[in-house]
Protein backbone atom coordinates (compact mmCIF):
# COMPACT_ATOMS: atom_id res chain seq x y z
CA UNK A 1 0.00 0.00 0.00
CA UNK A 2 1.19 3.36 -0.81
CA UNK A 3 -0.09 6.07 1.66
CA UNK A 4 -1.12 9.58 -0.37
CA UNK A 5 -1.21 12.67 1.29
CA UNK A 6 -2.97 16.16 0.58
CA UNK A 7 -2.75 19.28 2.15
CA UNK A 8 -4.03 22.71 2.09
CA UNK A 9 -5.76 23.75 -1.38
CA UNK A 10 -5.27 20.47 -3.00
CA UNK A 11 -7.19 17.89 -0.06
CA UNK A 12 -9.71 20.64 -0.27
CA UNK A 13 -9.97 19.78 -4.54
CA UNK A 14 -9.68 16.49 -3.73
CA UNK A 15 -11.89 16.18 -1.35
CA UNK A 16 -9.86 13.78 1.40
CA UNK A 17 -6.37 14.46 2.97
CA UNK A 18 -5.33 10.79 2.40
CA UNK A 19 -6.03 8.13 -0.11
CA UNK A 20 -4.65 4.29 -0.39
CA UNK A 21 -3.34 3.38 -3.45
CA UNK A 22 -2.17 -0.87 -4.09
CA UNK A 23 1.59 -0.82 -4.69
CA UNK A 24 2.65 -2.63 -8.22
CA UNK A 25 5.63 -3.74 -8.77
CA UNK A 26 8.05 -1.28 -11.23
CA UNK A 27 5.71 1.38 -9.80
CA UNK A 28 7.10 4.90 -10.50
CA UNK A 29 6.16 8.51 -9.40
CA UNK A 30 5.23 9.75 -12.88
CA UNK A 31 2.73 6.24 -13.06
CA UNK A 32 1.52 7.29 -9.07
CA UNK A 33 1.23 11.27 -10.38
CA UNK A 34 -0.94 10.07 -13.70
CA UNK A 35 -3.24 7.92 -11.71
CA UNK A 36 -4.02 10.68 -9.38
CA UNK A 37 -4.15 13.20 -12.00
CA UNK A 38 -7.03 11.17 -13.88
CA UNK A 39 -9.04 10.84 -10.64
CA UNK A 40 -8.65 14.36 -9.57
CA UNK A 41 -7.84 16.37 -11.99
CA UNK A 42 -8.83 19.94 -10.64
CA UNK A 43 -6.69 19.21 -7.46
CA UNK A 44 -3.94 18.51 -10.30
CA UNK A 45 -4.14 21.78 -12.38
CA UNK A 46 -1.90 23.42 -8.90
CA UNK A 47 -0.12 20.63 -7.76
CA UNK A 48 3.38 22.05 -8.50
CA UNK A 49 6.12 19.96 -5.86
CA UNK A 50 6.04 16.10 -5.08
CA UNK A 51 7.42 14.71 -1.84
CA UNK A 52 8.67 10.94 -0.81
CA UNK A 53 9.17 9.57 2.75
CA UNK A 54 8.95 13.42 3.81
CA UNK A 55 11.69 14.35 1.33
CA UNK A 56 11.11 16.89 -2.08
CA UNK A 57 11.33 14.86 -4.95
CA UNK A 58 12.32 16.63 -8.43
CA UNK A 59 12.98 13.41 -10.71
CA UNK A 60 9.73 11.54 -11.38
CA UNK A 61 11.56 8.05 -12.42
CA UNK A 62 12.02 7.74 -8.93
CA UNK A 63 10.49 4.28 -8.55
CA UNK A 64 8.28 4.33 -5.41
CA UNK A 65 8.61 1.64 -2.89
CA UNK A 66 5.80 -0.38 -1.03
CA UNK A 67 4.82 1.88 2.25
CA UNK A 68 5.79 4.76 0.95
CA UNK A 69 4.43 8.29 1.80
CA UNK A 70 3.76 10.42 -0.78
CA UNK A 71 2.67 14.03 -0.97
CA UNK A 72 1.22 15.91 -3.84
CA UNK A 73 1.52 19.54 -2.99
CA UNK A 74 0.75 23.11 -4.26
CA UNK A 75 2.83 26.27 -4.04
CA UNK A 76 3.53 26.96 0.03
CA UNK A 77 2.36 29.73 1.04
CA UNK A 78 3.60 30.34 4.65
CA UNK A 79 5.40 32.51 7.10
CA UNK B 1 23.00 24.80 30.18
CA UNK B 2 21.51 27.46 32.92
CA UNK B 3 19.17 24.53 34.24
CA UNK B 4 16.35 26.15 32.79
CA UNK B 5 13.78 23.93 30.32
CA UNK B 6 13.83 25.86 27.16
CA UNK B 7 11.30 25.17 24.03
CA UNK B 8 13.30 23.41 21.01
CA UNK B 9 14.92 26.04 18.29
CA UNK B 10 12.48 24.75 15.81
CA UNK B 11 8.48 24.27 16.49
CA UNK B 12 5.29 24.08 15.15
CA UNK B 13 2.61 24.92 17.37
CA UNK B 14 -0.95 26.27 17.25
CA UNK B 15 -0.46 28.58 20.44
CA UNK B 16 1.17 32.43 20.22
CA UNK B 17 4.72 32.81 21.21
CA UNK B 18 6.89 35.17 23.25
CA UNK B 19 9.74 37.19 22.26
CA UNK B 20 11.30 37.35 25.42
CA UNK B 21 11.58 33.79 26.10
CA UNK B 22 12.88 33.25 23.05
CA UNK B 23 15.29 36.08 22.59
CA UNK B 24 16.35 34.88 25.56
CA UNK B 25 16.59 30.98 24.94
CA UNK B 26 18.91 32.36 21.79
CA UNK B 27 21.00 34.44 23.96
CA UNK B 28 21.59 31.53 26.64
CA UNK B 29 23.45 29.77 23.83
CA UNK B 30 26.17 32.45 24.26
CA UNK B 31 27.53 35.51 25.55
CA UNK B 32 29.44 36.19 22.77
CA UNK B 33 26.50 36.99 20.72
CA UNK B 34 26.33 40.74 19.77
CA UNK B 35 23.95 41.10 17.65
CA UNK B 36 20.18 39.35 17.51
CA UNK B 37 17.93 40.03 14.37
CA UNK B 38 14.53 39.14 14.41
CA UNK B 39 11.06 38.79 12.34
CA UNK B 40 7.83 38.13 12.48
CA UNK B 41 5.29 37.76 10.03
CA UNK B 42 1.55 38.62 11.42
CA UNK B 43 -1.97 38.29 10.00
CA UNK B 44 -3.03 41.26 8.09
CA UNK B 45 -6.59 42.51 8.42
CA UNK B 46 -6.59 43.33 4.78
CA UNK B 47 -5.31 41.49 1.47
CA UNK B 48 -5.64 41.97 -2.22
CA UNK B 49 -8.36 44.60 -1.99
CA UNK B 50 -10.90 42.57 1.05
CA UNK B 51 -10.85 42.68 4.80
CA UNK B 52 -9.36 39.34 6.38
CA UNK B 53 -11.02 38.41 9.80
CA UNK B 54 -8.63 35.13 9.87
CA UNK B 55 -6.13 32.82 8.66
CA UNK B 56 -6.26 28.74 8.98
CA UNK B 57 -2.88 27.05 8.42
CA UNK B 58 -2.70 23.63 6.97
CA UNK B 59 1.12 21.85 7.10
CA UNK B 60 2.59 18.60 6.34
CA UNK B 61 3.49 18.97 9.79
CA UNK B 62 6.53 16.33 9.65
CA UNK B 63 8.39 17.40 6.95
CA UNK B 64 7.66 21.35 7.53
CA UNK B 65 9.35 20.60 11.16
CA UNK B 66 12.45 18.81 9.43
CA UNK B 67 12.18 21.35 6.08
CA UNK B 68 12.78 24.00 9.16
CA UNK B 69 15.38 22.13 11.41
CA UNK B 70 17.94 21.91 8.07
CA UNK B 71 16.98 25.32 7.38
CA UNK B 72 18.02 26.72 10.95
CA UNK B 73 21.63 24.54 10.04
CA UNK B 74 22.13 25.62 6.73
CA UNK B 75 21.45 29.25 8.05
CA UNK B 76 23.87 28.28 10.88
CA UNK B 77 26.79 27.33 8.19
CA UNK B 78 26.15 30.08 5.77
CA UNK B 79 26.17 33.06 7.63
CA UNK B 80 27.92 31.84 10.96
CA UNK B 81 25.58 32.08 13.28
CA UNK B 82 25.84 31.37 16.86
CA UNK B 83 22.44 30.26 17.05
CA UNK B 84 19.23 30.68 15.39
CA UNK B 85 15.28 29.95 16.33
CA UNK B 86 12.05 29.57 13.87
CA UNK B 87 8.92 29.04 15.48
CA UNK B 88 5.63 28.99 13.01
CA UNK B 89 1.70 28.65 14.43
CA UNK B 90 -0.67 26.36 12.30
CA UNK B 91 -4.33 26.16 12.82
CA UNK B 92 -6.75 29.69 13.03
CA UNK B 93 -4.75 32.52 13.38
CA UNK B 94 -6.64 36.26 14.08
CA UNK B 95 -6.25 39.12 12.57
CA UNK B 96 -3.31 41.26 14.34
CA UNK B 97 -1.85 37.89 15.41
CA UNK B 98 1.49 36.56 15.16
CA UNK B 99 2.06 33.69 12.25
CA UNK B 100 5.63 33.35 12.33
CA UNK B 101 8.73 33.66 14.73
CA UNK B 102 12.62 33.97 13.28
CA UNK B 103 15.67 34.82 15.25
CA UNK B 104 19.50 34.99 14.41
CA UNK B 105 22.16 35.89 16.64
CA UNK B 106 25.86 36.13 15.27
CA UNK B 107 29.02 37.65 17.09
CA UNK B 108 28.34 40.86 14.32
CA UNK B 109 25.01 42.28 13.59
CA UNK B 110 25.37 42.28 9.41
CA UNK B 111 25.24 38.48 10.06
CA UNK B 112 22.19 38.24 11.94
CA UNK B 113 20.36 40.79 9.67
CA UNK B 114 20.92 38.75 6.47
CA UNK B 115 20.34 35.69 7.91
CA UNK B 116 17.03 36.73 9.19
CA UNK B 117 16.25 37.87 5.80
CA UNK B 118 17.10 34.94 4.16
CA UNK B 119 15.20 32.70 6.49
CA UNK B 120 11.94 34.19 6.12
CA UNK B 121 12.67 34.10 2.46
CA UNK B 122 13.70 30.05 2.65
CA UNK B 123 11.12 29.17 4.65
CA UNK B 124 8.15 30.69 2.07
CA UNK B 125 9.59 28.77 -0.65
CA UNK B 126 10.61 25.68 0.92
CA UNK B 127 8.34 24.48 3.87
CA UNK B 128 5.05 22.86 3.11
CA UNK B 129 2.74 25.15 5.45
CA UNK B 130 -0.72 26.65 3.28
CA UNK B 131 -2.92 29.73 4.31
CA UNK B 132 -6.49 30.24 3.74
CA UNK B 133 -8.00 33.56 4.35
CA UNK B 134 -11.60 33.92 6.28
CA UNK B 135 -13.33 37.02 5.13
CA UNK B 136 -16.80 38.15 5.55
CA UNK B 137 -17.29 36.53 1.85
CA UNK B 138 -16.01 33.65 1.96
CA UNK B 139 -12.73 31.27 2.51
CA UNK B 140 -9.92 31.29 -0.21
CA UNK B 141 -6.34 29.07 -0.36
CA UNK B 142 -3.31 31.76 -0.53
CA UNK B 143 -1.34 30.87 -3.22
CA UNK B 144 1.55 33.98 -4.42
CA UNK B 145 3.97 34.93 -2.23
CA UNK B 146 4.08 38.79 -1.69
CA UNK C 1 -5.78 54.62 21.00
CA UNK C 2 -6.35 51.11 22.90
CA UNK C 3 -6.68 52.96 26.27
CA UNK C 4 -2.95 51.38 27.06
CA UNK C 5 -0.39 54.05 28.04
CA UNK C 6 2.52 52.73 26.20
CA UNK C 7 6.23 54.05 25.93
CA UNK C 8 7.68 56.27 23.62
CA UNK C 9 8.47 55.26 20.36
CA UNK C 10 12.21 56.69 21.41
CA UNK C 11 13.62 56.35 23.82
CA UNK C 12 17.30 56.55 25.98
CA UNK C 13 17.09 54.73 28.91
CA UNK C 14 18.96 53.14 32.22
CA UNK C 15 16.92 50.19 32.52
CA UNK C 16 16.58 47.03 30.60
CA UNK C 17 13.56 46.43 27.88
CA UNK C 18 10.95 44.06 26.83
CA UNK C 19 11.18 42.96 23.40
CA UNK C 20 7.04 41.86 24.15
CA UNK C 21 5.98 45.32 25.01
CA UNK C 22 7.64 46.86 22.21
CA UNK C 23 6.33 44.83 19.87
CA UNK C 24 3.41 44.60 21.31
CA UNK C 25 3.16 48.86 21.20
CA UNK C 26 4.51 48.94 17.51
CA UNK C 27 1.69 45.93 16.56
CA UNK C 28 -0.78 48.28 18.12
CA UNK C 29 -0.43 50.98 15.89
CA UNK C 30 -1.85 49.31 12.50
CA UNK C 31 -3.58 45.81 11.93
CA UNK C 32 -2.30 46.08 8.01
CA UNK C 33 1.60 45.11 9.68
CA UNK C 34 2.33 42.09 8.12
CA UNK C 35 5.83 41.74 8.95
CA UNK C 36 7.85 43.37 11.77
CA UNK C 37 11.67 43.29 11.43
CA UNK C 38 13.45 43.50 14.92
CA UNK C 39 17.49 43.85 15.94
CA UNK C 40 18.66 43.74 19.18
CA UNK C 41 22.36 44.61 20.28
CA UNK C 42 23.99 42.82 23.12
CA UNK C 43 27.28 43.47 25.75
CA UNK C 44 29.47 40.53 24.40
CA UNK C 45 31.76 39.16 26.86
CA UNK C 46 35.01 39.20 24.54
CA UNK C 47 36.08 41.64 22.44
CA UNK C 48 39.45 42.27 20.29
CA UNK C 49 41.19 38.88 22.27
CA UNK C 50 39.79 40.57 25.89
CA UNK C 51 36.87 39.21 28.27
CA UNK C 52 35.02 42.07 28.96
CA UNK C 53 33.14 41.99 31.95
CA UNK C 54 30.78 45.12 31.74
CA UNK C 55 30.17 48.28 29.11
CA UNK C 56 29.72 51.49 30.27
CA UNK C 57 27.81 54.35 27.84
CA UNK C 58 27.99 57.80 27.75
CA UNK C 59 25.59 59.74 25.72
CA UNK C 60 24.87 63.68 24.60
CA UNK C 61 21.02 63.03 25.65
CA UNK C 62 18.92 65.63 24.01
CA UNK C 63 21.05 65.60 20.70
CA UNK C 64 20.95 61.26 20.53
CA UNK C 65 17.36 61.52 21.41
CA UNK C 66 16.88 64.05 18.68
CA UNK C 67 18.62 62.01 16.36
CA UNK C 68 16.87 58.88 17.17
CA UNK C 69 13.89 61.03 16.69
CA UNK C 70 15.32 61.64 13.37
CA UNK C 71 16.31 58.20 12.25
CA UNK C 72 12.90 56.94 12.90
CA UNK C 73 10.99 59.72 10.75
CA UNK C 74 12.98 59.20 7.94
CA UNK C 75 13.39 55.44 8.06
CA UNK C 76 9.04 55.46 8.21
CA UNK C 77 9.30 57.93 4.85
CA UNK C 78 12.33 55.96 2.97
CA UNK C 79 11.18 52.45 3.01
CA UNK C 80 7.11 53.37 3.66
CA UNK C 81 6.99 51.99 7.46
CA UNK C 82 3.61 51.21 9.54
CA UNK C 83 5.95 52.49 12.42
CA UNK C 84 9.30 52.26 13.99
CA UNK C 85 10.46 52.09 17.61
CA UNK C 86 14.30 52.70 18.51
CA UNK C 87 15.71 52.12 22.32
CA UNK C 88 19.14 52.28 23.71
CA UNK C 89 20.31 51.62 26.61
CA UNK C 90 23.40 54.06 28.66
CA UNK C 91 24.77 53.47 31.87
CA UNK C 92 26.38 50.28 32.84
CA UNK C 93 25.63 46.91 30.70
CA UNK C 94 26.46 43.59 32.12
CA UNK C 95 28.14 41.03 29.72
CA UNK C 96 25.57 39.43 27.80
CA UNK C 97 22.79 42.27 28.69
CA UNK C 98 21.07 43.93 26.10
CA UNK C 99 22.30 47.46 24.73
CA UNK C 100 19.92 48.34 21.98
CA UNK C 101 16.64 47.69 20.51
CA UNK C 102 15.36 48.65 16.68
CA UNK C 103 12.07 47.64 15.83
CA UNK C 104 10.88 48.28 11.85
CA UNK C 105 7.01 47.47 11.05
CA UNK C 106 5.52 47.66 7.53
CA UNK C 107 2.87 46.06 5.24
CA UNK C 108 5.10 42.97 3.86
CA UNK C 109 8.43 42.13 4.94
CA UNK C 110 11.36 43.28 2.64
CA UNK C 111 11.08 46.66 3.64
CA UNK C 112 10.88 45.91 7.74
CA UNK C 113 13.91 43.42 7.05
CA UNK C 114 15.84 46.49 5.31
CA UNK C 115 14.95 49.70 7.16
CA UNK C 116 16.04 47.70 10.55
CA UNK C 117 19.23 46.88 8.77
CA UNK C 118 19.82 50.62 7.77
CA UNK C 119 18.67 51.86 10.97
CA UNK C 120 20.73 50.00 13.46
CA UNK C 121 23.53 51.23 10.45
CA UNK C 122 22.40 55.13 10.64
CA UNK C 123 22.23 55.16 14.56
CA UNK C 124 25.95 53.64 15.04
CA UNK C 125 27.51 56.22 12.48
CA UNK C 126 25.11 59.30 13.33
CA UNK C 127 23.58 58.79 17.23
CA UNK C 128 26.55 60.68 20.22
CA UNK C 129 27.14 57.70 22.17
CA UNK C 130 30.01 56.26 23.56
CA UNK C 131 30.69 53.14 24.74
CA UNK C 132 33.86 52.16 27.36
CA UNK C 133 35.12 48.49 27.61
CA UNK C 134 35.40 47.44 31.33
CA UNK C 135 37.66 44.51 31.43
CA UNK C 136 39.73 42.48 34.52
CA UNK C 137 42.53 44.69 33.10
CA UNK C 138 41.25 48.29 32.84
CA UNK C 139 38.59 50.37 30.94
CA UNK C 140 39.06 51.54 27.53
CA UNK C 141 36.96 53.93 24.99
CA UNK C 142 35.71 51.85 21.71
CA UNK C 143 36.61 53.46 18.71
CA UNK C 144 35.87 51.31 15.84
CA UNK C 145 32.32 50.62 14.03
CA UNK C 146 33.08 47.00 14.17
CA UNK D 1 29.26 82.67 27.92
CA UNK D 2 29.32 79.85 25.56
CA UNK D 3 28.99 76.73 27.14
CA UNK D 4 31.18 73.84 25.93
CA UNK D 5 30.62 69.97 26.28
CA UNK D 6 32.66 67.17 26.15
CA UNK D 7 31.37 63.44 26.57
CA UNK D 8 32.95 59.88 26.60
CA UNK D 9 36.63 59.41 25.79
CA UNK D 10 37.17 63.24 24.84
CA UNK D 11 35.84 64.31 28.11
CA UNK D 12 38.00 61.81 29.99
CA UNK D 13 41.20 63.54 28.78
CA UNK D 14 39.71 66.86 29.18
CA UNK D 15 39.11 66.00 32.30
CA UNK D 16 36.11 67.35 32.58
CA UNK D 17 32.77 67.65 31.08
CA UNK D 18 31.37 70.88 30.87
CA UNK D 19 33.92 74.00 30.59
CA UNK D 20 32.11 77.50 30.25
CA UNK D 21 33.82 80.14 27.81
CA UNK D 22 33.37 83.84 27.80
CA UNK D 23 31.69 84.88 24.77
CA UNK D 24 33.74 87.38 22.13
CA UNK D 25 31.66 89.44 19.11
CA UNK D 26 32.61 87.48 15.65
CA UNK D 27 33.61 84.25 17.05
CA UNK D 28 33.41 81.44 14.66
CA UNK D 29 33.42 77.84 15.61
CA UNK D 30 36.82 77.52 14.06
CA UNK D 31 38.18 80.44 16.66
CA UNK D 32 36.39 78.09 20.05
CA UNK D 33 38.06 74.80 18.38
CA UNK D 34 41.44 76.20 17.93
CA UNK D 35 41.40 77.83 21.74
CA UNK D 36 40.31 74.23 22.87
CA UNK D 37 42.67 72.64 20.91
CA UNK D 38 45.63 74.63 22.85
CA UNK D 39 43.95 73.97 26.16
CA UNK D 40 43.73 70.28 25.54
CA UNK D 41 45.76 69.17 22.76
CA UNK D 42 45.25 64.81 23.47
CA UNK D 43 41.77 65.56 23.41
CA UNK D 44 41.60 67.06 20.41
CA UNK D 45 43.12 64.69 19.34
CA UNK D 46 40.37 62.57 18.96
CA UNK D 47 37.40 65.14 17.77
CA UNK D 48 36.13 64.59 14.80
CA UNK D 49 32.69 66.18 15.04
CA UNK D 50 31.47 69.18 16.18
CA UNK D 51 27.69 70.10 17.29
CA UNK D 52 26.03 73.12 17.97
CA UNK D 53 22.94 73.85 20.19
CA UNK D 54 22.22 70.39 19.32
CA UNK D 55 22.99 69.91 15.82
CA UNK D 56 25.50 68.47 13.57
CA UNK D 57 27.54 71.17 12.10
CA UNK D 58 30.27 70.94 8.79
CA UNK D 59 30.97 74.39 8.29
CA UNK D 60 33.64 75.67 11.24
CA UNK D 61 33.49 79.26 9.52
CA UNK D 62 29.68 79.19 11.37
CA UNK D 63 29.20 82.55 13.84
CA UNK D 64 28.96 81.40 17.40
CA UNK D 65 26.03 83.41 19.13
CA UNK D 66 26.06 84.13 22.96
CA UNK D 67 24.97 81.45 25.56
CA UNK D 68 25.08 78.50 22.64
CA UNK D 69 25.87 75.22 23.65
CA UNK D 70 28.82 73.88 21.42
CA UNK D 71 30.14 69.92 21.49
CA UNK D 72 33.38 68.50 20.42
CA UNK D 73 33.04 64.80 19.63
CA UNK D 74 34.73 62.22 18.82
CA UNK D 75 33.38 58.87 16.67
CA UNK D 76 31.04 57.94 18.19
CA UNK D 77 30.50 53.67 19.28
CA UNK D 78 26.70 53.63 20.40
CA UNK D 79 24.55 50.39 19.33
Amino acid sequence: MIRVLFFGPVAERVGSSEIQVTFATGMRLQDLHRQMQGMYPAAFEIVCFTAMNGEHVRDMQLPVSDNSEVVFMSKFSGG
Amino acid sequence: MNGRTTKAEVRIQQEDFSQDEEISALRASSKRMGGIATFIGCARDFSEGRSVAKISFDAYGSMAEAEMKKLRAEAIARFTLLDARIVHRVGVVGAGEQIVFIAAGAEHRAPALQACHWLIDELKLRVPIWKKEITPEGESWVTSHP
